[in-house]
C-alpha cells in the first residue's frame, strides 16, 4: 500500500526533469537539429549543485528563501497527486484546494525573491507572473470542480480514480486544464523558456539572479511543477485499472507523461508565442471553458 | 331694525372697497376711522335688544380706539415719514377693487359654510366682516408702503371684531378690553417701528426690505 | 458576567482617568493603555469560558429609559466576537501608547485615549446588548468615538473630509437600523432581543433583512456602502485603523449574523443576494487595492475585500440553510465567522506594520519606499506573515477560513441542483480570482515596500521602531502562524456558535471538517520539514564553496539607480489595465516636446468609483435642487403673508369641501 | 395657601421688576436686577411647580389662572431657559459693554423687556382662560419685537418689521379661532365669566359643535403655528433669530416657539373631544410637522450664517414636536420630552454661537474657523450641542426622536417614518459639514480680539451638556411621571400606556 501511495512521488522526483529533455528533443527534431541530450536538465542541475553561489548586494534573506519554499511547496503539491487508482500520501477531502494553493505559495515566494533583487526586469517578470496566474487559478479550480461534480467527490485521489474521458464536458475541462498547464509552466504560447530577451520572458526572467544550488532548486521545482500539473491531466484521461495493477498504472502514467511532453514539444515548435495582450484573453477563455463545462455537467 | 344693520354692513363693505380703490394715504386713514366709528355704532345696533352697560363700555372703547386713536397714530407717522402716497402697489387700484368684489363673493360663500347661528336680519354681517378681514389681508399683501400695511392690520382687526361682536356675547368684558388694548398696542408698536424704519432707510417701501433671504 | 462588567468598567474608568490628566501625555498614555490592557485581560476570561463551555450568561436589570432595559447576555456568538475585540484592543493599545508619543507636544493624548477606551467598551457592549435601545446607544457611541479618533489630526482638511464621510455613512446606516429594530419591536411587543426570534411574518422579514443588510453593511463596508473605509482608515492613527479595520467593521457582520438568527429560515434569494454582494465586494475591493499607491489605503480596500469574503461565507451558509443542506450551511457560516477572527488578526498586524513604516519613513506612498526589510527586520517579517496570511495561503490562518468556504461551496456545487449549484460555483470562481489577485496585491505591497533598494532618502534613513511597537506585531504574527496549525481544534470549537445561528447542531459536521484541516496541518508540517531539510541541504552544498556577492544583473546598463526599480504602479499596471472598465484610473503623462529627452512625468490616480459615480452626483444634484428652492424665501414679506393666507384658505376649503 | 401666593409671585415679580429695571442708574445694575428678578421668579416658580405635582392643579384668580401638569412642565422649562439665558446675557452684554457697543439706555430697555417677556410667557402658561392666553401670546410678540432690534440696524429693523407684521397677522387668525371656540361653546350656556375657560371646555368637549370647532382649530393652528414657526408660516423666524442678540435668539428658540406650541397642545384635546377623537387634528399636526421638517431640511442645505442655520434647525425641531403630537400615544410623550431637550440644546447652541461670534467677529460659517482653538469652552459647547441637535447619541434628543419614530412605526406609518428619517438625515449631513471646519478648521481669517471669559461661563456650557447627556442615558422616574401626567392631559389617559417604564 505504502509504495502505491508514494509511487507518483517517486516517479515525479525521478522523471520530472526528463520531460524537459523530451520537449527539447522534439523541438530540435522539428527544427532539424540533433538537440541536447535527453538528460540535459539532470546535467544542468548537477552542475549547479556543485557550484558556489553569488548573491546580489540588494537582496535579503527572502531571496534565499524563495527557491527553497518554492521547491518545498511543489513537493507538497506532488504529494497530493496519486498514481491513477491509488491514494496519495496526503490525500483528504478537499485536497484539490490545498493543491491549488500550494502552487500559489510557490509562486508567491518566487515572485518575492524576484522583487528582492530590485532589478526592473525581474519586477516585470514578477508582475506578469502574478497577473497570469491570478487569471489561471479560477480556470484550474473550476475545471477540477467540474470533474468533482462528475465524480461526486472532493479528493483528488478518488477524483482521478473515478473519471476517464467519457463525456463532452470532460473534454472541455481537459482543454481548459491544458491551457492552465501551459501557462503555469511558462511554456509557449505564454512564455518562451529559451528566449534570450529579458523583456519578453516571464518565468526565466524572475530567476535571473539565482545561481548555484538555489538555481538548481528552481530548475527542479519547475520540472516538478510540469510533472504535477501534467499528472493531474493524465490522471483525468487515463482509465482506471484498479488498485492492484499498480505497476500497470504507473507505466501507463509514465507513458502518458512522455506523450504529454511530446505534445507540448509539438505545440512549442508549431506555435508562436502570443503577444502579452492576448494572453489574458486565452486564460479567460480557459475559465469560460471550464465554467461552460460545469454548466453542462449540471444536466 | 334689520334694515339699519343692513345699511351699516353695506357701508362697511363700501368702506372696504374705498380702501382698496384709494391711493392717498390720508383718505384711506379717514375711511379707516369712519369704519372704526361705524363698528362702534354697530356694536350697539347688534345688541339693541339687550343693551347692558358692558355693551356700552365696549362700544365706547372701540369707537374711540378705532375711530380716533388709531387714525391719529397713523397720521402722526405720516407726518414724521412725510410719506403721502402709496408708491406703485403690486396690484393696481382698479384691479384691487375687482379683487375686493371677488373677496366679497368668497366671503358670501364662506359665510354660508361657517355654521354661525345669528339673530334675524344679520345674515349680511358675517360676509361683510369676512370681506373686511380679507381686505385687511389684501392691503398687507398687495401694498408696499409700511403705513398701508399697518392700515391693513387695523382693517383686519376691525373685521374680526365685527365677527366677534355679532357671534359672541358671552366673553367677559375684561378679555374684550384686553384684546382691544392689545390691538391698540400692536398699532402703537407698528407706529414706532415705522418711525425707526423711516429713520434707518429714509423711506417706508417695505418692498425694499429684502436683504434677509434664503 | 460581573467579571465582564468589571472589565468594561476598568476600561472606561481608565479612559476618564487619562482624560483628567490630559495635560501630561506620558501619564495619560500609561493610564489609558494600561487600563485597556488590564480590562481586556479581565474580559477575556468570561469570553473564553463561555466559548469553551457553550454556556450562556445573561444579566437583566432595571434601566429607567423608555422602551429600554439593561439586558446583556454572553452567548457563544457574542463571546466569539468579544475575543478578537479584547485581544486586538489590548495589543493595539500597547502599540498606540508608543505610537502616539510622536504627537505628545501637539495633541491632547488624554482625549485620544478617552475615545479609544470608549470605542473598545462600546464595541464590547454592542456584542453584549440584548435590548434594541441599549444596542443602538452603544452602536452610536461606538460611531462617535471612532469618529473622533479618525479626526485625530483634525487640523488637516483631508482628515476632516474623511471623518465627515465616515460619520455621514455610519449615521445613514444607523438610520436604516432604527426602523428595522422598531419593526421587530412592534411585532415582538418589546425591544428585548429574546422576544425577537422568529417573530416576523414574511414580507416584513424580507424588509428587515434588507434594512439590516444596508444598515450593518454600511458599517461593515460592503460595496456599494464602502466609500468611507478608504477615506477613514488612512486618516486615522495606525493603531486606531487597526482596531477599526480589524474589529469595528466586524460589528456590522455581528449585527447581520444576529439578525439572521432572529429572522430564522431564510428565503433562497437572501443567500443569492448576500453571496453576490460578497463576490462583488471581494473582487472590486482587491482591484481597487491593487490600484492604490497609499499603503494604508491599500489595506483599507483589502478590508472591503475580506468583508466580501466573509459575506461570501455567510451567503454560502444562507443558501445551504434555505436549500436544506446542513453541511453547506454549517461550513459556509463557520468559514465566514472564522474569517472574521483571522482577518482581525492579520489585518490588525498589517495596519500596525503600516504604522511602523509610516513613522519610520514619514510617508505612506508605496512608490517612495523600498528595502525596508534590512532597516526594520522584525516589522518586515511580521508584515510578510500578515501578507501571506491575507492572501489565504497555507500554512497560515487565512487559508483555514477560505478552505472552509471553498469546501462548503464545492460540497453544494457538486451535489445540488442548478439553483443552488450556480451561485456556489460562482463563489468558488470568485474566491479563486480574489485569492490570485490578493496574492498579486500583497507581493506588490510587501515586495515594493520592504524589498529592493530604498526609493527615497526618507526610506533610506528608516529604522526599526521601538520594542513596544514591535512586540504586539510579533504576538499577532505568532498568532497567525499558530492558528494556521490548529485548525482541527479551532473549527470544532465553533460548533456552539454556528448551532446558535442555524438552530440545528453543527458539532458533527465541524468535527469532520476539523479532520480535513488536520490533514492540512500535516501537509503544513511536512512543508516546514521539507523547507528545513532543503535549507540544511543548501548549507551543506555551499559549505566550502565561495559565496560571492555582487550587483544585481542589470543587462549591462552602466548607471543603475534605485529609481529604475519596478514601481508599485508598474507592477500592478497589467491588471489595472485589464480591469480599467471598473477602475477608471486616470493617467497624466507629461513628456518634453524637444528632440532630446528631458525630464518627463507620469502619474496615475484611481478615484473610488462608488464615490465618484454614485454619491458625489447624488449629493451635488440634491444640493443644486435645494438651492433652487431658496427662491421661495426671497425676503419679500408680502409673499410670506400670502403663504399664510393661502395655507389658511386652503385648509378652510379642505374643511368645508 | 402658600403655593397660590407662589403662583401670584412668579407672575408678578417679573411684571413689576420689569418696570423697575427701566429706572436703574447704570447698565450693570439693570442687567443685575434682571438676573435677580429671573432667579426670584425661579424660586417662587419652583415652589409652585413642586406643589402642583404634590397636590394637583392650582387655581387662582377665580379659575382664570391655573397651573396643571402640562403647564407646570412647560413652566419648568421656561424657568430653566430664562435662568440660563439671563446669566448668559450678563456675560454677553458684559462683553459688549467692555467693547462699548452697548449703552445704558439699551441695557435698561433690554432688562425691562426681558422681564416683561418672561411675565408674558408665564401668563400664557398660567392662563386657564383662552382669551387671556391669546392676550399673553400677543403681548410676547409685541414685547420681544423690540428685543430683536436692541442693536438698531437696517437688518434688525427689517427683521423686526417682518416679525411684527407676520406674527400680528397670525395672532389675528388665532384670535379669530378663539372667537370661534367661544361661539361653539354657546351650546354649553356658560356665563361670560367661564365661557372661555379651558377646564370647562375640556370637560364638556363632547358637546361642542364639531364643524365649528374644526374651523376654529384651523384658525388657531395657522395663527399659533405662525408664532411657533411651523412651515409654511415660518418665514419670520430665520430673520428674527439671525438679527436678534444671542440671548434673545436663545429664548426665542428655547421657549417662545414652545410657548406657541403649548397653546396648540392645549387646544388639541378639546378638538379631539369635540370631533369624537377620530384623530382629525392629529392628522393636521402630522402634516404640518412633516412639512416643517422637509422645509427645514431643504433650506438648511444652503445656509451661510450660523444663527440662521440654527433657526432652521429650530423649525425642524418644532416640526418634530408637532409630528410627535400628531402621532399621539407614545408620540405625545416623546414630543413633550423633545420640547425639553430641544430647549436645553438650542439655548446652549445659541449661547455658544453668540460668544463665538463675538470672539471671531463674524457669524458667517465660511469664515468661522477653529472655534475649538479660539475658545475651548465655547467651542466644545458649540460642537457638542450641534452634534446633539442633529441627533447623535447618547444625547437625549436621540432618545426622543427614537421614541417618535417608534410611535410612527407602531402605527404602521412607514411613509411618515421614511420622510422623518430622510429629513433628519439631510440635516445631519449638512450640519456636520458646517461644524467640522467651524470647530477644527485652519487659522481664522478675521482676527478677533481674544475674548476674556468669565469663570462661570464654563458652567453655562457644561450644565446643559451634562443634562442632555444624562437624560440621554437615564430618564429619572420623577421626570417620567411628570411627562406621563402632561401627556395624559394632551393625549388622554391612553397616552403611551405600553412599553415604557422601568421593567416589564
Amino acid at each position: 500500500m505504502q509504495t502505491e501511495a508514494y509511487m507518483n512521488l517517486f516517479l515525479g522526483l525521478a522523471f520530472a526533469p526528463l520531460l524537459g529533455g523530451i520537449i527539447n528533443r522534439i523541438k530540435a527534431a522539428f527544427a532539424g537539429r540533433t538537440g541536447q541530450p535527453l538528460l540535459q536538465q539532470y546535467y544542468d542541475m548537477y552542475k549547479n549543485i556543485r557550484k558556489g553561489a553569488v548573491y546580489s548586494r540588494t537582496t535579503s534573506w527572502l531571496f534565499r528563501a524563495g527557491p527553497i519554499v518554492g521547491l518545498a511547496s511543489v513537493l507538497i503539491a506532488l504529494a497530493l497527486v496519486p498514481v491513477n487508482g491509488s491514494t496519495a500520501p496526503l490525500a483528504f477531502t478537499g485536497d484539490l484546494i490545498l493543491f491549488a494553493y500550494a502552487l500559489g505559495l510557490m509562486r508567491f515566494f518566487t515572485v518575492l525573491a524576484a522583487l528582492d533583487t530590485g532589478s526592473s526586469f525581474e519586477g516585470m517578470g514578477a508582475s506578469r507572473e502574478v497577473f497570469f496566474s491570478a487569471l489561471a487559478e479560477p480556470a484550474l479550480l473550476l475545471g477540477l470542480a467540474t470533474v468533482a461534480r462528475r465524480a461526486g467527490t472532493l479528493s483528488l485521489s478518488e477524483l482521478l480514480a473515478a473519471t476517464s474521458v467519457t463525456s463532452p464536458e470532460l473534454v472541455l475541462v481537459l482543454a481548459a486544464l491544458g491551457i492552465v498547464f501551459l501557462c503555469e509552466n511558462a511554456r509557449i504560447p505564454f512564455d518562451d523558456p529559451n528566449t534570450h530577451l529579458e523583456l519578453t520572458m516571464i518565468h526565466e526572467v524572475m530567476v535571473l539572479d539565482h545561481s548555484g544550488p538555489d538555481f538548481a532548486f528552481i530548475q527542479y521545482g519547475a520540472a516538478l511543477k510540469v510533472w504535477v500539473l501534467g499528472s493531474v491531466i493524465v490522471g483525468l484521461i487515463l482509465p482506471v485499472a484498479g488498485g492492484k495493477f499498480l505497476l500497470l498504472n504507473s507505466a501507463a502514467l509514465l507513458g502518458c507523461m512522455f506523450m504529454l511532453a511530446v505534445i507540448v514539444g509539438i505545440i512549442e515548435s508549431t506555435m508562436a508565442r502570443l503577444r502579452l495582450l492576448r494572453v489574458p484573453q486565452l486564460l479567460v477563455a480557459a475559465g469560460a471553458l471550464s465554467l461552460f463545462a460545469f454548466i453542462l455537467s449540471m444536466r | 331694525m334689520g334694515s339699519v344693520l343692513e345699511t351699516t354692513m353695506m357701508l362697511l363693505i363700501l368702506s372696504d372697497m374705498a380702501l382698496l380703490g384709494l391711493s392717498r394715504l390720508r383718505t384711506c386713514i379717514a375711511v379707516a376711522s369712519f369704519q372704526g366709528m361705524l363698528l362702534g355704532v354697530f356694536t350697539l345696533l347688534a345688541h339693541e335688544q339687550a343693551l347692558t352697560p358692558r355693551i356700552f363700555l365696549i362700544a365706547a372703547v372701540s369707537f374711540i380706539l378705532k375711530g380716533f386713536v388709531f387714525p391719529q397714530l397713523l397720521r402722526r407717522s405720516i407726518r414724521e415719514a412725510s410719506a403721502q402716497n402709496e408708491m406703485d402697489p403690486y396690484v393696481g387700484y382698479s384691479m384691487s377693487v375687482m379683487a375686493g368684489m371677488a373677496m366679497f363673493g368668497a366671503a358670501l360663500w364662506l359665510g354660508e359654510q361657517l355654521p354661525l347661528t345669528l339673530a334675524a336680519g344679520m345674515h349680511l354681517v358675517i360676509p361683510a366682516a369676512l370681506t373686511t378681514v380679507l381686505t385687511g389681508l389684501f392691503l398687507i399683501i398687495a401694498r408696499k408702503n409700511a403705513l398701508s400695511q399697518c392700515l391693513g392690520f387695523i382693517i383686519l382687526e376691525n373685521g374680526i371684531y365685527a365677527i366677534g361682536i355679532v357671534s359672541v356675547v358671552e366673553i367677559s368684558v375684561l378679555v374684550e378690553i384686553g384684546i382691544l388694548l392689545d390691538a391698540a398696542v400692536a398699532v402703537v408698536v407698528m407706529g414706532v417701528a415705522i418711525f425707526h424704519i423711516n429713520r434707518q432707510f429714509d423711506h417706508l417701501d417695505t418692498d425694499q426690505l429684502d436683504s434677509l433671504k434664503g | 458576567m460581573l467579571l465582564l462588567l468589571l472589565a468594561l468598567g476598568i476600561i472606561v474608568i481608565s479612559g476618564c482617568g487619562a482624560l483628567t490628566v490630559c495635560t501630561r501625555p506620558r501619564l495619560s498614555s500609561c493610564i489609558g493603555a494600561g487600563g485597556t490592557v488590564l480590562g481586556c485581560a479581565v474580559g477575556m476570561i468570561p469570553a473564553l469560558e463561555v466559548l469553551l463551555q457553550g454556556t450562556i450568561q445573561s444579566l437583566r436589570c432595571a434601566w429607567s429609559m423608555p422602551c429600554g432595559s439593561f439586558f446583556i447576555e454572553l452567548d457563544p456568538l457574542s463571546a466569539f466576537f468579544l475575543l478578537p475585540v479584547f485581544l486586538l484592543s489590548a495589543l493595539a493599545a500597547v502599540y498606540g501608547g508608543q505610537y502616539l508619543m510622536k504627537y505628545k507636544d501637539t495633541k491632547r493624548l488624554g482625549v485620544a485615549w478617552f475615545f479609544y477606551t470608549l470605542l473598545v467598551a462600546s464595541m464590547a457592549m454592542v456584542c453584549l446588548a440584548r435590548n434594541a435601545v441599549l444596542f443602538l446607544i452603544a452602536w452610536e457611541i461606538m460611531a462617535l468615538a471612532s469618529f473622533f479618533l479618525v479626526a485625530f489630526e483634525n487640523e488637516k482638511a483631508e482628515v476632516r473630509r474623511a471623518s465627515w464621510i465616515y460619520m455621514v455613512a455610519t449615521h445613514l446606516g444607523t438610520a436604516c437600523l432604527l426602523p428595522m429594530f422598531l419593526i421587530f419591536g412592534a411585532h415582538a411587543g418589546s425591544l428585548d432581543f429574546d422576544r425577537f426570534a422568529h417573530s416576523l411574518p414574511q414580507p416584513l422579514a424580507s424588509i428587515c433583512f434588507i434594512l439590516a443588510l444596508i444598515g450593518f453593511g454600511t458599517k461593515a463596508g460592503i460595496i456599494p456602502f464602502h466609500v468611507w473605509l478608504p477615506e477613514a482608515h488612512p486618516a486615522a492613527p495606525s493603531h486606531v485603523s487597526a482596531l477599526m479595520s480589524g474589529i469595528m467593521i466586524k460589528t456590522g457582520i455581528y449585527g447581520i449574523v444576529r439578525m439572521l438568527a432572529f429572522l430564522g429560515m431564510p428565503a433562497l434569494w437572501w443567500g443569492w443576494l448576500v453571496l453576490a454582494i460578497g463576490i462583488i465586494s471581494g473582487v472590486l475591493g482587491v482591484l481597487f487595492a491593487l490600484a492604490q499607491h497609499d499603503l494604508k489605503g491599500l489595506l483599507a480596500y483589502h478590508s472591503v475585500e475580506n468583508i466580501g469574503i466573509i459575506m461570501m461565507g455567510l451567503g454560502v451558509g444562507l443558501i445551504g440553510w434555505s436549500a436544506g443542506v446542513p453541511s453547506v450551511a454549517i461550513l459556509g457560516m463557520a468559514g465566514g465567522l472564522l474569517h472574521v477572527v483571522n482577518h482581525a488578526m492579520f489585518k490588525g498586524l498589517l495596519f500596525l506594520g503600516a504604522g511602523s513604516v509610516f513613522q519610520a519613513a514619514h510617508t505612506r506612498e508605496i512608490d517612495h519606499l523600498g528595502g525596508l526589510i534590512k532597516k526594520m527586520p522584525y516589522t518586515g517579517a511580521c508584515f510578510l506573515i500578515g501578507a501571506v496570511a491575507i492572501s489565504g495561503l497555507p500554512p497560515l490562518n487565512g487559508f483555514l477560513s477560505e478552505f472552509l468556504i471553498y469546501l462548503g461551496s464545492l460540497r453544494g456545487a457538486i451535489s445540488m441542483g442548478a439553483d443552488v449549484a450556480v451561485p456556489l460555483i460562482g463563489a468558488v470562481a470568485g474566491l479563486a480570482l480574489i485569492g490570485g489577485l490578493a496574492a498579486a496585491c500583497f507581493t506588490k505591497a510587501f515586495g515594493i515596500v520592504f524589498l529592493g533598494e530604498p526609493r527615497s532618502q526618507a526610506a533610506a534613513n528608516a529604522h526599526e521602531s521601538r520594542p513596544l511597537m514591535v512586540a504586539p506585531m510579533l504576538l499577532l504574527a505568532a498568532g497567525c502562524l499558530v492558528a494556521g496549525f490548529l485548525g482541527m481544534y479551532i473549527v470544532p470549537a465553533m460548533s456552539e456558535v454556528v448551532s446558535g445561528i442555524l438552530g440545528f447542531d453543527a458539532g458533527h459536521e465541524l468535527k469532520i471538517a476539523g479532520g480535513y484541516l488536520g490533514s492540512v496541518t500535516i501537509a503544513s508540517i511536512a512543508l516546514l520539514l521539507v523547507v528545513a531539510c532543503l535549507t540544511l541541504l543548501r548549507r551543506f552544498l555551499l559549505s566550502g564553496k565561495e559565496v560571492g556577492s555582487g550587483a544585481t544583473w542589470d543587462c549591462g546598463y552602466a548607471a543603475p539607480s534605485s529609481r529604475m526599480q519596478y514601481s508599485a504602479s508598474s507592477f500592478a499596471q497589467p491588471i489595472t489595465d485589464l480591469f480599467k472598465i471598473v477602475l477608471r484610473t486616470e493617467k497624466h503623462l507629461q513628456l518634453s516636446e524637444q528632440y532630446f529627452p528631458a525630464a518627463g512625468a507620469f502619474k496615475t490616480h484611481t478615484q473610488d468609483a462608488g464615490f465618484e459615480k454614485i454619491y458625489r452626483p447624488l449629493f451635488e444634484g440634491a444640493k443644486c435642487l435645494f438651492a433652487r428652492c431658496a427662491v421661495l424665501q426671497h425676503g419679500s414679506m408680502h409673499l410670506y403673508v400670502l403663504y399664510i393666507v393661502i395655507t389658511l384658505l386652503g385648509l378652510l376649503v379642505w374643511l368645508v369641501r | 395657601m402658600y403655593y397660590e401666593s407662589a403662583l401670584w409671585l412668579s407672575l408678578l415679580i417679573p411684571f413689576v421688576l420689569g418696570f423697575a429695571c427701566n429706572i436703574l442708574p447704570s447698565a450693570r445694575t439693570a442687567l443685575g436686577a434682571m438676573c435677580c428678578c429671573v432667579f426670584g421668579t425661579a424660586i417662587a416658580g419652583c415652589i409652585a411647580i413642586v406643589a402642583v405635582f404634590q397636590h394637583g392643579t392650582i387655581f387662582i384668580a377665580s379659575n382664570w389662572l391655573f397651573l396643571d401638569g402640562l403647564s407646570a412642565y412647560h413652566y419648568g422649562i421656561l424657568l430653566v431657559v430664562f435662568c440660563l439665558s439671563s446669566v448668559y446675557a450678563w456675560a454677553y452684554f458684559g462683553e459688549e459693554l467692555r467693547k462699548g457697543h452697548f449703552t445704558r439706555k439699551q441695557a435698561r430697555l433690554f432688562a425691562g423687556l426681558w422681564c416683561e417677556a418672561c411675565a408674558a410667557m408665564t401668563l400664557v402658561l398660567f392662563s386657564n382662560n383662552l382669551g387671556i392666553m391669546w392676550v399673553g401670546i400677543e403681548a410676547t410678540t409685541l414685547i420681544t419685537a423690540f428685543l430683536i432690534c436692541i442693536h438698531v440696524s437696517r437688518q434688525s429693523m427689517e427683521a423686526m418689521w417682518k416679525y411684527i407684521v407676520i406674527c400680528s397677522v397670525g395672532m389675528a387668525f388665532a384670535f379669530m379661532g378663539t372667537l370661534l371656540i367661544a361661539v361653539s361653546a354657546k351650546a354649553l350656556e356658560l356665563g361670560p365669566h367661564d365661557s372661555l375657560l379651558w377646564t370647562v371646555l375640556y370637560d364638556n368637549a363632547g358637546r361642542l359643535d364639531p364643524k365649528l370647532i374644526k374651523a376654529a382649530f384651523i384658525f388657531l393652528l395657522v395663527g399659533y403655528g405662525t408664532k411657533a414657526g411651523l412651515a409654511p408660516m415660518h418665514n419670520w423666524l430665520p430673520d428674527a433669530h439671525m438679527q436678534a442678540p444671542s440671548p434673545v435668539s436663545a429664548i426665542f428658540s428655547g421657549f417662545l416657539l414652545s410657548t406657541a406650541m403649548y397653546c396648540i397642545m392645549r387646544y388639541m384635546p378639546v378638538i379631539e373631544g369635540a370631533t369624537g377623537s377620530i384623530g382629525w387634528c392629529q392628522r393636521l399636526m402630522t402634516g404640518f410637522g412633516l412639512f416643517s421638517i422637509a422645509v427645514a431640511a431643504v433650506f438648511i442645505v444652503s445656509q451661510k450664517n450660523l444663527k440662521r442655520f440654527l433657526a432652521y434647525s429650530s423649525i425642524e425641531h418644532i416640526g418634530i414636536i408637532s409630528l410627535g403630537l400628531g402621532l399621539g400615544g407614545l408620540g405625545v410623550f416623546a414630543a413633550l420630552f423633545h420640547t425639553l431637550n430641544h430647549s436645553l440644546c438650542k439655548t446652549l447652541s445659541f449661547f455658544a454661537a453668540g460668544r463665538m461670534g463675538q470672539i471671531l467677529g463674524t457669524y458667517d460659517i465660511r469664515d468661522m474657523k477653529g472655534a475649538l482653538r479660539r475658545s475651548p469652552v465655547w467651542g466644545t459647547g458649540l460642537f457638542l450641542s450641534i452634534l446633539a441637535l442633529i441627533g447623535a447619541a447618547p444625547f437625549s434628543l436621540f432618545m426622543s426622536e427614537f421614541l417618535i419614530l417608534k410611535a410612527a412605526i407602531d402605527k404602521q406609518a412607514f411613509v411618515i417614518a421614511f420622510v422623518f428619517l430622510l429629513g433628519l438625515g439631510i440635516v445631519f449631513i449638512c450640519a456636520l459639514g458646517y461644524i467640522l471646519p467651524l470647530s477644527w478648521g485652519g487659522p481664522p481669517l478675521k482676527k478677533a480680539a481674544p475674548a476674556h471669559l468669565f469663570q462661570y461661563e464654563s458652567f453655562l456650557v457644561y450644565i446643559p451638556l451634562t443634562a442632555l447627556l444624562i437624560l440621554g442615558l437615564w430618564m429619572p422616574a420623577p421626570l417620567q411621571a411628570v411627562l406621563q401626567k402632561a401627556a395624559e392631559i394632551i393625549g388622554g389617559a391612553a397616552a403611551y400606556a405600553p412599553a415604557i417604564g422601568l421593567m416589564p
